[in-house]
């Protein structure tokens, strides 16, 4: 990666109170995104993959308390900014798109002012321009007769149109980062190919970097450049995908690997991973994976694993990832 | 197609609903049937009919046209009270499994429930049976005083199949069971469906829209485009041979892992949506998407032709292929 | 075209719950024991009348016999009284003989209108604002005021409100604002605000209740996500969707408003239709009394049509069906 | 290669509810959270307890006047004041509290049965039986309630009996609505097709499904009723048709305040202060079920 980081975050904490109880939803997150790299963020539910994301941009819900010692975005440093001068980042130097297009568009506002609104608010352009500019976008990404289309509401829309127009909107004023949270998630898997391929195409059209966070295995090493795996609040694994693919070292990373069912799966016995992703309550001590770990010894469950190089470029929070490789090889 | 092994036969079973004043086909013409012991399974996106198929197969809803037939009795027209004796045999498991379940019981009481609405044994015998159907599905039997809520969800489809299990089933019709589940959870509720089926012959009627797990779990499969079957074989056959366009399609869309050295691959488009079901396309409903149509495509509706040991597609190109 | 269609329909429903009304109306005033469309009741409202004009009186009593078709069978009378309404030929009172009906309506009705519509403008323009404020400042002490202060004028029905508008303003600050009668705008402030208070404490918690639900919708995240300006995202993205919501509570509440104008005029002694009616049902003038209550409901269910066309207009997923 | 591990050997974290606490306990719990709730729940107990044994301790009957003492303000012997019978208007105060409640309380029980039994009916049935009552349900709902019980209580007289007939009448079809909508909510719902496919007959399912899980917002619907009934029934007094005198009521003492007020405001402030505050308090106590009945859809 010889590119300058767009994007540098350091010890990110992200906590909420839920009642009585407080969940330590990420736990000391760190990692960096270049300029033009694609990554992925994969995880299941809960592992904070998309609370990370959100952190950053101060778009987490609830009672949330974020700690973070350093996130650059450009020349910007996020944690100092005033929720003013964030709004004047999110939208304008950082796009976002989320899981689920059927409720994240605006069901009585027409969905041509939805995708100007997001140039508007950033005087990005005059109104007509914004409007005509608008037009572009719909034709871009991929909605046919986009000046009668433009004046119609999101529930005349199927669920993959609505993604485009969100995608439309996100990428409206150029940024250089889009974060896209499970944009395939709830969509049909003809269409989930079909937006992967917009956002491919996208990508090298306009050069910016991506950031997507998904639990599709299959998506996260089709699309990226490099994926980080997170569990229990954590990155466990960060490697570029041909090394994470050819050698992953994280025992989840590996289980996880083996759980997914491909065609040709058939007839293989199935290695599950035993029992249930952690809901984590207190700072964790200890490696959250080890009561499913089947390589856990004693010091797994004393001490907590840091992210550490394991060969230039691929990192790994276990302490016996060496051991594991040649194990799991 | 009659079949005396099968369990389950759907013989060209229709079936619309009427929404708004507008009706809308949701299944055409289905025939198919799921051997004793066996694995059907039924694939297709939204809009397939694939959920509606399988309540028609346990008489939650009556068909419009055609024929389901239970260990030989038509279970089409049979009255709401005619019918409940037969629940036993046939169970169904959802996709959600907290929308399944009432919010006010037990994880213990719905699943005592069952057995109750069929006077099975007596309260012991019951509280009994509970605890092991929640020990053999994995959960320990303190769940049984937990309300569904306080469960995840990998947790509430156990409880969901142990359900099922009380009333010692003959059929289950699994109603895309894993979707909602997170991937390292799938892969559990799988292996514990398929153990279930070799411990008790069960026979399912297994709904996904994921090529995959069906592939996995099924010993036939059932491809589905807009309430029609476009082809449907064996699955090794199916996976050997995939023959219709949209198997084809469906099955480019399963992205896999690359091996090590194997480079990304390029996302195959296959253009448009779903047409809406209450204005199907004429012809071959999958014409207007379809990457090889031609002229016929769009003007006749092509026939389920046999092409394999039983592999059956209902493409133009194929018949004449073949 | 699919409006076009969807009004006639609304107004045919309407003509036909309206004749119901009336019909009910009439056949329980009328249905024995205690018909009230008897001779003897006419007699007896206008027991003055045939002492002072015996022929008159003998006159009037003919034609009130006429009319009613009192010595035909119930339904057609019913079918006749129906049309007399629905065409506005509502005839004279029992009380007062020699004025046709309609004229009394002619002035009571705009006071009433007049009332009910200050009321229902008072509750939006106050209500909406703080519904807006409490939400926003949930769980403070901003909110915890709103809340309790709206809580006290949803649960106190007008009539108990104006009667403590009365006592301070009759007794304790007398003259700073009238208390009785109709016709300057001093008389219109107190009944409107006792009417309007109720409506002010019904939107400004389901302004609140509706602002916070939206506040939480996905949509509301893309806003930001986008880096719409805070008031932009409010007043944009989350007042215009509570506002469809509100509507849903707002034509009930509107109804209730028109229903508390009949207490409040008596109370502040104001001569609109709450009067007339008082008046109709104590002295058991029936026809006074139907009619009445048909042209209140006939209000009630205009403004209801009324609701749900700005309900369609605001939301463009309601298709007018 | 992970060694395989038999599924049924991991638990998962299954919370310990070894307490097996009832969802009402637990609705209890965030019930007492609430201070304005739990106050209002005070004064509505209050409120009852008087209405029970209020004729009991009342210090004379509703009927007994005393002319020498007609129209005078409080004094130790008359706290309340009389009125211009000579009324001791703390009895016609406890009696009022008596009337009020069982007009209120008989009233929306009988409502809240009638539109319960016929919205579930109508909810789980469906076809012509629901669409018949449904009209029904949107006539009553067209003709405003208000004006309806004036004309019964002008045709069937204006006692305790006439009254509580009058709102039960007026009331049946908001409960029948509510219901039914929560049935057709729930019928095509997966919780009622999974209790099909076990073969729950239509009274099992309306009884072990349907009932528990909408009982609260029953619950809280006729905690709602209660004080409109309470409404309605006192607003009938305004315009001269409340309950008959001389049977005392709220409403009648507020009219009767209301055109003496200039005079003798004493008249005013215990009845409609009291009366105002228990509407207060029925509010309260519903708004705090609501939020404890549905603690998802509660703000």
């Amino acid at each position: 990666m010889a590119d300058q980081p767009l994007l540098t975050v350091e010890s990110l904490y992200t906590r909420f109170k839920r009642g009585t109880d407080t969940i330590y939803a990420v736990n000391g997150v760190s990692f960096s995104v270049s300029a033009g790299e694609v990554v992925g963020v994969v995880g299941e539910s809960g592992s904070g993959k998309s609370v990370t994301m959100m952190s950053l941009l101060g778009l987490v819900r609830g009672r949330a308390t974020v700690d973070v010692k350093r996130a650059t975005f450009k020349k910007w440093e996020l944690p100092r900014l005033t929720p003013r001068q964030l709004e004047d980042i999110r939208g304008r130097e950082i796009g976002v798109i989320f899981q689920d297009p059927m409720t994240s568009l605006n069901p009585v506002m027409r969905v041509g002012d939805q995708v100007m609104e997001a140039m508007l608010a950033h005087q990005y352009a005059t109104p007509r321009a914004a409007f005509n500019r608008t037009l572009d976008l719909l034709r871009e990404v991929g909605i046919p007769d986009a000046v009668q289309r433009f004046r119609n509401y999101p529930h005349e829309f199927s669920g993959g149109m609505r993604q485009r127009i969100m995608i439309a909107m996100a990428i409206a004023c150029e940024p250089d980062l889009l974060i896209a949270d499970e944009p395939t998630t709830a969509l049909d898997v003809t269409v989930q190919m079909q937006i992967l391929a917009l956002l491919q195409e996208l990508r090298e059209r306009r050069h910016m970097s991506i950031v997507i966070i998904t639990h599709d295995f299959g998506v996260a090493t089709n699309f990226c450049d490099r994926i980080l795996v997170m569990y229990a609040g954590r990155i466990v694994e960060s490697a570029a995908v041909a090394e994470f693919v050819a050698q992953p070292a994280h025992p989840y990373t590996i289980g996880l690997r083996s759980s997914i069912l491909e065609i040709g799966s058939r007839g293989r016995p199935l290695s599950p991973i035993p029992g249930l992703p952690p809901t984590v309550t207190e700072p964790p001590k200890n490696c959250s994976f080890a009561p499913r770990c089947p390589y856990a010894i004693d010091r797994c469950r004393e001490e907590l694993p840091e992210l550490r190089v394991l060969s230039p470029g691929h990192e790994v929070a276990c302490h016996r990832a060496e051991e594991v490789i040649s194990l799991a090889g | 197609m009659p079949d005396s092994d099968a369990i389950l036969t759907f013989d060209r079973v229709s079936k619309d609903f009427v929404v708004r004043r507008r009706v809308l086909h949701a299944v055409n013409q289905v025939s198919f049937s799921i051997p004793v012991g066996k694995t059907v399974g039924l694939v297709g996106e939204s809009g397939s009919g694939k959920s509606t198929i399988g309540r028609l197969g346990i008489g939650l809803l009556p068909a419009t046209a055609g024929q389901v037939v239970f260990k030989g009795q038509d279970i089409t027209r049979l009255k709401p009270n005619a019918l409940r004796p037969l629940r036993q045999s046939m169970q169904i498991i959802f996709q959600d499994p907290q929308a399944s379940l009432s919010p006010r019981m037990t994880v213990g009481d719905a699943i005592e429930d069952a057995m109750n609405i069929h006077g099975m044994g007596t309260p012991q015998q019951r509280k009994r049976r509970v605890e092991e159907l929640l020990e053999r599905v994995g959960l320990p039997v303190s769940a049984a005083d937990a309300y569904p809520f306080e469960l995840s969800g990998g947790q509430l489809q156990r409880v969901g199949i142990a359900r099922a299990l009380s009333l010692n089933p003959e059929l289950v019709v699994c109603d895309e069971p894993v979707s909602a589940l997170d991937v390292s959870i799938q892969i559990q509720i799988i292996q514990l469906l398929q153990d279930l089926q070799r411990e008790y012959h069960l026979s399912y009627l297994f709904i996904s829209h994921n090529l995959a797990v069906v592939e996995y779990l099924s010993d036939v499969v059932v491809v589905l485009y807009l309430g029609q079957i476009v082809e449907q074989a064996p699955v090794e056959e199916l996976f050997r041979r995939a023959t219709h366009p949209y198997t084809r399609v469906l099955m480019d869309s399963i992205l896999r892992v690359p091996q090590p050295g194997e480079s990304a691959r390029r996302f195959t488009v296959l253009k448009g949506e779903v047409p809406s079901p209450f204005s199907p396309p004429s012809g071959c409903p999958f014409h207007t998407r379809c990457p090889v149509a031609i002229d016929r495509c769009s003007k006749e509706v092509p026939e389920l032709t046999l092409i394999g040991p039983d592999h059956w597609v209902k493409c133009h190109l194929a018949e004449s292929a073949s | 075209m699919q409006t076009a269609w969807y009004v006639v329909k609304r107004l045919f429903t309407m003509l036909v719950t309206i004749c119901v009304i009336i019909a009910v109306s009439y056949i329980l005033m009328y249905l024995s024991p205690g018909s009230f469309f008897s001779v003897a009741t006419i007699a007896s409202a206008m027991s003055t009348l045939e002492v002072e004009n015996p022929k008159l009186y003998q006159e009037y009593i003919n034609s009130f016999l006429s009319r009613y078709g009192l010595n035909q069978p119930l339904w057609h009378q019913v079918l006749q009284y129906v049309w007399h309404s629905i065409t506005f030929n509502f005839g004279n009172s029992f009380t007062y003989p020699t004025v046709p009906i309609i004229n009394q309506l002619k002035t009571a009705f705009p006071i009433s209108a007049e009332l009910a519509f200050g009321a229902v403008v008072l509750g939006v323009v106050v209500g909406i604002p703080l519904g807006i404020l409490a939400a926003l400042y949930r769980n403070t002490w901003v909110d915890s005021v709103l809340t309790s202060v709206s809580m006290i004028g949803q649960a106190i029905p007008a009539f108990v409100t104006a009667v403590f508008m009365v006592l301070i303003f009759g007794v304790y600050i007398p003259g700073v604002l009238p208390i009785n009668g109709w016709g300057t705008p001093q008389q219109a402030i107190l009944p409107i605000l006792a009417l309007g208070l109720g409506n002010i404490g019904v939107v400004t918690r389901y302004m609140r209740g509706s602002l916070i639900e939206t506040l939480r919708q996905d949509y509301m995240r893309t806003a930001e996500a986008k880096g719409v300006k805070y008031w932009s995202r409010i007043l944009r993205h989350g007042v215009r969707n509570s506002l469809v919501a509100l509507m849903t509570v707002i034509g009930p509440a509107f109804g209730f408003t028109v229903v508390s104008t009949v207490w409040v005029e008596n109370i502040f002694s104001i001569p609109g239709l709450g009067s007339l009616m008082a008046t109709a049902f104590v002295n058991k003038d029936v026809p006074l009394a139907i009619t009445d209550v048909f042209i209140l409901a006939l209000l009630i269910l205009v403004t209801n049509f009324l609701v749900d066309i700005g309900y369609s207009i605001l939301d463009p997923r309601v298709h007018l069906t | 290669m992970i060694a395989r591990i038999a599924v049924n050997q991991q638990p998962g974290n299954v919370p310990r509810t070894a307490r097996k606490r009832s969802q009402w306990l637990l609705a209890w719990d965030r019930y007492k959270q609430n201070k304005v709730a739990v106050a209002g729940l005070v004064w509505v107990v209050i409120f009852f307890i008087f209405g029970v044994i209020g004729p009991w301790v009342a210090p004379s009957s509703y009927a007994t006047t005393n002319y020498l003492m007609a129209n005078h303000p409080p004094t130790w012997a008359y706290p309340m004041g009389t009125d211009s019978l000579g009324h001791n208007m703390l009895s016609e105060m406890l009696f009022s509290v008596r009337y009020a409640l069982e007009i209120a309380v008989f009233a929306s029980l009988a409502a809240f049965l009638l539109g319960t039994i016929l919205g579930l009916w109508a909810g789980l049935k469906g076809g012509l039986a629901d669409t018949i009552l449904m009209r029904v349900v949107d006539f009553f709902f067209a003709f405003p309630a208000y004006f309806l019980d004036l004309i019964l209580v002008t045709k069937f007289g204006r006692g305790l009996g006439p009254m509580i007939f009058a709102l039960a009448v007026t009331g049946w079809a908001g409960y029948a609505r509510l219901i039914r909508g929560l049935v057709l909510g729930m019928r095509n719902g997966e919780m009622v097709e999974a209790a099909n496919a076990l073969g729950a007959s239509p009274l099992h399912l309306a009884r072990k499904y349907v009932f528990p899980n909408v009982v609260s917002n029953m619950i809280i619907a006729l905690a709602f009723g209660i004080p409109s009934d309470l409404t309605v029934q006192a607003a009938l007094s305004v315009v001269g048709m409340g309950l008959n005198p001389p049977l005392p009521s709220f409403g009648n003492m507020i009219a009767a305040a209301g055109s003496n007020v200039l005079g003798y405001p004493w008249l005013m402030y215990w009845p409609a202060g009291i009366f105002a505050i228990t509407l207060l308090s029925f509010l309260f106590v519903a708004d705090g079920l609501q939020e404890a009945l549905n603690p998802k859809g509660g703000s």
